[in-house]
């Protein structure tokens, strides 16, 4: 089988989606002759044209908007929001729009388009480009959200997203674009929205996370094994909404501790969501409060503090050692 | 003014107010070669229209209603934007205040009765009637006109759509985003700009210093008119040229209507706070209804008898549409968890059926704040 | 002392803050002549004029915008948003530049303004007026965000929101703008932000909550209290960011349960950041799982459905049952 | 062009560009009486501004900086849209690609070197110094050049504030509300637009459909001016004339400079992908440092020895500052921690300590994901 970089197999999984429905097209800034930033968009413009591979004038709001009346009317956009921190521009449009034509018209109209976004921290870059906006967008009914940690799922969740008939933000790691290869089968498949994997399995924890900390948090698993002979079970959440409440409980049932890992700030993000979940379902079986490994409560800071921001094996091994001596 | 250190040019000028009849019906200029019964057909509809709004503004009033926005005076926009579109094929994108144009494209009068009573099923139009929900975020909507425009474009057909707008519409950002993109992208959407004076309280001249929205035109460099929006005849013609224009692949329009609203901007708005009786009387003496009824008079095509039958027939239409939206049941449980998404997710039915229990066990008399 | 109404309370806080600073200035869409769409600048204009009392174009990103640019140069904005549902065209200028003046350049510039948002449901509105819109915002470091419950903390929180240094989304529970009048001072005083207030004591259950759902609580509460003799201890957070932990920690160790109550949708609202803090600092307290009483995860019903979508207080006695009898 | 359809107008010649010297450095129209001083100052400015500008791709392409914005090409619009300002009373509200202007607003070198290092603190510019800290969000700024403007005229200041943005910087909905803010409430504000004929890799033509920038003006009833942006002579003129205008009460002014980035969009971009090198270097060959030289020299007023010890004086300002910048300490927990707020909150102050005291167990080197 092929071995793909995460941003390659989400490049593959644009082209087989455009090669298979004629209805797909994919627009925003610079995904056209550059091929997108960060090449996502890549040959798309050679193969399919201007009509289907769309450079737009730089306004979020305008393409996000515009989208929308693509969608509704029988298009499959797929839209690239050139980093995490210019969907602000467009927010009116996800929050107000987007969400709801569906409901708003009692389903008559609809509203199925994926909007793309290069998401978090770890590229020092420059400022707004290392968000994590998913606190925003959680709490919005009407939009699923979406997060791939490997390669694999980036291009069976990407592909799953177009089908969708309902809009799917996709939050792309960009720190893990060409961070590793892995093997991504050629042809078309997906990866159904709502479902977490068991990304390690284990019985004396349970790591939650999703994206790029899926690997900080399998690092410090490993470290748990081998210094303290814990089994962490760690759980790539893939999907924040629609959530895989069965799959979070089913673990912290079993292993009666959690630790949950995200880079957002810490007051009131998804995180918050997770403990809360585990508050409702499984507190009985808890023998510790759940850690938060987590972003601080500061803007992300630029890229020489970046790493004083960012959760990292460490802290996520002190957060296993806490729960587990609690 | 100041573009005059720029350009010395007169935007009035520049862009001529278009108009058919004179506020007492007699033609200023050669008319249109409308048939006779286009131009009842035509007047029918803002009578018609004019009795529904009313009719709503006092259901609001009584509380048998909602928020209402009303736009009588607004009639021969709400008919001539609309008029010549082709149904289960034009769009349009209209605001809380476009229910008139809505009806004109075919929204039945129960649906708008029932969205103001606060039902989403009143945005459930029948099939083949392409007339999104209004939009209440301010000039959002034209984005979606544009984005129309554009898919149809991109798969060769040849579909026109109509984004309305207030003259506060022209304000935000996404005026500036949709006017841009329809012109870059060449889509076939006509922007049609009711300016009736005021946004809420707002009047033109805090709202933009030009003397005329039209003028933007000149900045994304497309067709710019501006009409006389109490002349339905002018508004017919008008519309007529940019949807040609728009369906033989001429690209966008930007329409500016000079009209007025006589009622509050919605049911607890008092205007008097912000605007004069002598304003408000001022327009109503243009009113466009009047205007095409004297002409129709003066052309022999219409009797005060018929009149009286055409007010008649309107009250009539206007009383079956309220007692059947009247008739309908509030919404259900299912119904407000019904279409968040295509599936309704796991937790989304774990709420539902709470809920159901809830009311099971307290009956729906029993709870909720309005209880 | 004078009994006033919230929105009498929030129109005296302006005056007053006018007539103190003549740095502060009031902006939105129709704050001038019209007085404001709910009343709340009514006869700022014709006291201080069109220089400090604003009637802006209609366009949020651009005169939440300029306030910024007012606020750097030494003015102090409010900025009315007219309409919860209304934020979003200003939501980049919020989380972008509001939020990060101070931090992008340490110190060196400031953005001191508060933004009132008239916000929540229960009035019968139509779309876009009835929203819970605290969950975007929650999660964005650099913002404080307040939320009155009656008249005097009304008065006394935008004038401490005025004086602050730093940006505050001023969130008023426009379903009791009207709906009580209660003393309030006449003369100039600020309630500190932080500082949550208990707004009923008992020491068998705590309920967690804000704005309009304070008064649900405390009927709520009322009820337990003659039905079953339990007393409830009402919450009234009153400050969302900062957030009191101390006080809602100490009520909940002393009470071991705890019921959050808020009317956003259940999924990621701040209500879960509520949980997450009580499991942070006393889930050893906790006899029972703290129950959330909320909106549900579909946009804010028209006004025919408001009433099933909104917690009242029969849902609330039903959290207090299933804590209690746990 | 379209507007024909409505206006038959032509823009080009409605804004003629605006030019003093030409590529050859030789007058094309009569000079402003400039002093000489003034003359060599500019061009020591955009001499020393090509070899920050240079050094610095450098040290981001080793690494020893983070992406990086380059404005070579651009110098001429960088000096004489900020030159003219009074520093410590008016304001600049810059892009990331406007550090030269920042400079010459006060900001010291260091301060840039810094921020493209990847330390807040280099937008801690020096007190007096009103330089805005870089807007990433493109044309989110504008809106604050506005505001500033606005509430100096309500202190009854005459502070003036330009606000920086790209071509594609038109796009967003900001603009158009910035713009229409600054017309309505006649703001003291100037838009410096320095058109560079791509916005990454888009280039005008899908970026807008108009042939000028500047036209846009029209929509907003305000001065619009394009100039050479090559021409340091002529933005300093145009500048000038904009400044005067605002600071005597005459508002707000829209100017198109015509200019070109020689380099790629920032470090990681390869501009290979979408220009082609014709084009690039038919630019240099209007390069604006060039044209002033030739004047100078063709005036008698520069000599090529002169121009050695300049060229030298630049290298070592431009050293002296990079060793300066890389001799300071990487931001510490206070530092990142200590700004969020006026006092940091209960919950940061826990957060600051956690921190700290894990860095302590682990050390610095030991953590992060870049250790
Ligand atoms: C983004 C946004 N901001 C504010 C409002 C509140 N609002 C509703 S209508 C209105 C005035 C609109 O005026 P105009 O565009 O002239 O249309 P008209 O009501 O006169 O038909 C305002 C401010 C809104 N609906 N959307
Ligand atoms: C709102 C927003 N969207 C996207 C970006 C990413 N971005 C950074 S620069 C740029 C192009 C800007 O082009 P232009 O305005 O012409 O300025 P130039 O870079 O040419 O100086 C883009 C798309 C951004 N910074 N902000
Ligand atoms: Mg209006
Ligand atoms: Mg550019």
């Amino acid at each position: 089988m092929p071995k793909l970089t995460l941003i390659q197999a989400i490049n593959e999984a644009l082209r087989l989606a455009m090669r298979r429905d004629p209805n797909v097209v994919v627009m925003g800034e610079d995904v056209g002759i550059n091929g997108g930033v960060f090449r996502a968009t890549e040959g798309l413009y050679q193969e399919f044209g201007p009509d289907r591979v769309i450079d737009t004038p730089l306004a979020e709001s305008g393409f996000v908007g515009a989208a929308v009346g693509m969608a509704v009317y029988g298009l499959r956009p797929v839209v690239e929001i050139q980093f995490d921190g210019f969907l602000a521009p467009a927010h009116e449009q996800v929050v107000s729009h987007i969400a709801r034509i569906r409901n708003r018209s009692r389903g008559r109209f609809s509203c199925p388009m994926v909007i793309r976004i290069p998401s978090f921290g770890g590229i020092r870059a420059l400022e707004h480009h290392s968000e994590s906006i998913e606190a925003w967008y959680a709490n919005v009914p009407g939009l699923k959200i979406v997060v791939p940690s490997n390669p694999y799922d980036a291009k069976g969740l990407l592909l799953a997203a177009i089908e969708d008939p309902d809009p799917v933000l996709y939050l792309e790691p960009k720190r893990l674009y060409r961070a590793f290869r892995a093997e991504v089968p050629a042809d078309y498949y997906t990866v159904p929205i709502g479902q977490a994997a068991i990304a390690r399995e284990g019985s004396d924890l349970t790591i939650l996370t999703y994206g790029v900390h899926v690997h900080t948090a399998l690092e410090a698993a490993e470290r748990a094994a081998a210094e303290y002979g814990w089994q962490a079970e760690v759980i790539d959440l893939r999907s924040l909404n629609p959530i895989d409440v069965e799959t979070i409980i089913a673990s912290v049932k079993k292993t009666g501790r959690a630790v949950v890992v995200t880079e957002a700030p810490r007051t009131a993000g998804f995180h918050s969501e997770l403990i809360a979940l585990i508050n409702d379902h499984a507190l009985e079986y808890l023998e510790a409060p759940v850690a938060r490994v987590t972003g601080f409560d500061i803007p992300m800071p630029y890229l020489l503090g970046e790493d004083l921001y960012l959760p990292d094996p460490g802290r996520v091994m002190e957060a296993i050692v806490s729960v587990r001596n609690y | 003014m100041a573009t005059a250190v720029a350009t010395g040019l007169d935007m009035e000028q520049l862009f001529p107010v278009r108009r058919v009849l004179g506020p007492d019906g007699t033609p200023v200029q050669a008319e249109p070669d409308f048939p006779p019964d286009l131009l009842k057909d035509v007047y029918r509809w803002m009578v018609y229209l004019r009795v529904f709004d009313q009719r709503c503004l006092n259901l609001s009033r009584q509380g048998r209603m909602g928020t209402f926005a009303p736009f009588s005076g607004q009639e021969a926009c709400q008919v001539g934007s609309a008029y010549w579109l082709r149904k289960g094929k034009d769009w349009i994108f209209p605001t809380y205040r476009d229910h008139g144009a809505m009806q004109v494209m075919g929204v039945p009068a129960k649906h708008i009765l029932r969205y103001f009573m606060g039902d989403e099923r009143g945005s459930c139009v029948p099939e083949g009637v392409n007339a999104f929900p209004i939009s209440i975020p301010i000039a959002t909507q034209l984005l979606h006109a544009v984005g129309v425009a554009w898919a149809a474009k991109i798969k060769g057909e040849d579909t026109v759509a109509v984004g309305y707008a207030g003259d506060g519409g022209t304000s935000p950002g996404d005026f500036h985003e949709a006017l841009n993109f329809a012109s870059v992208y060449n889509t076939a959407t006509i922007f049609f700009i009711q300016n009736n004076r005021y946004a809420i309280s707002t009047p033109n001249t805090r709202q933009f210093k030009a003397p005329t929205i039209v003028q933007r035109a000149l900045a994304y460099d497309i067709p710019g008119v501006r009409v006389d929006g109490q002349d339905v005849l002018a508004v017919l013609t008008v519309m007529k040229e940019a949807i040609d224009r728009a369906r033989s692949g001429g690209g966008p329009t930007l329409v500016e209507a000079l009209t007025f609203r006589y009622g509050p901007h919605t049911t607890p708005d008092d205007p008097k706070k912000y605007r004069t009786q002598e304003e408000v009387e001022e327009w109503q003496n243009r009113d466009a209804i009047q205007r095409l009824r004297r002409y129709l008079m003066l052309k022999g095509l219409w009797t005060e008898a018929e009149d009286e039958d055409l007010q008649q027939w309107a009250r009539d239409q206007v009383n079956a549409a309220v007692a059947e939206a009247e008739a309908e049941p509030r919404p259900s449980v299912d119904d407000i968890f019904g279409y968040v998404y295509a599936e309704p997710t796991p937790e989304l039915v774990r709420q539902r059926e709470y809920l159901k229990a809830y009311l099971a066990r307290k009956g729906r008399k029993g709870v909720g704040i309005h209880a």
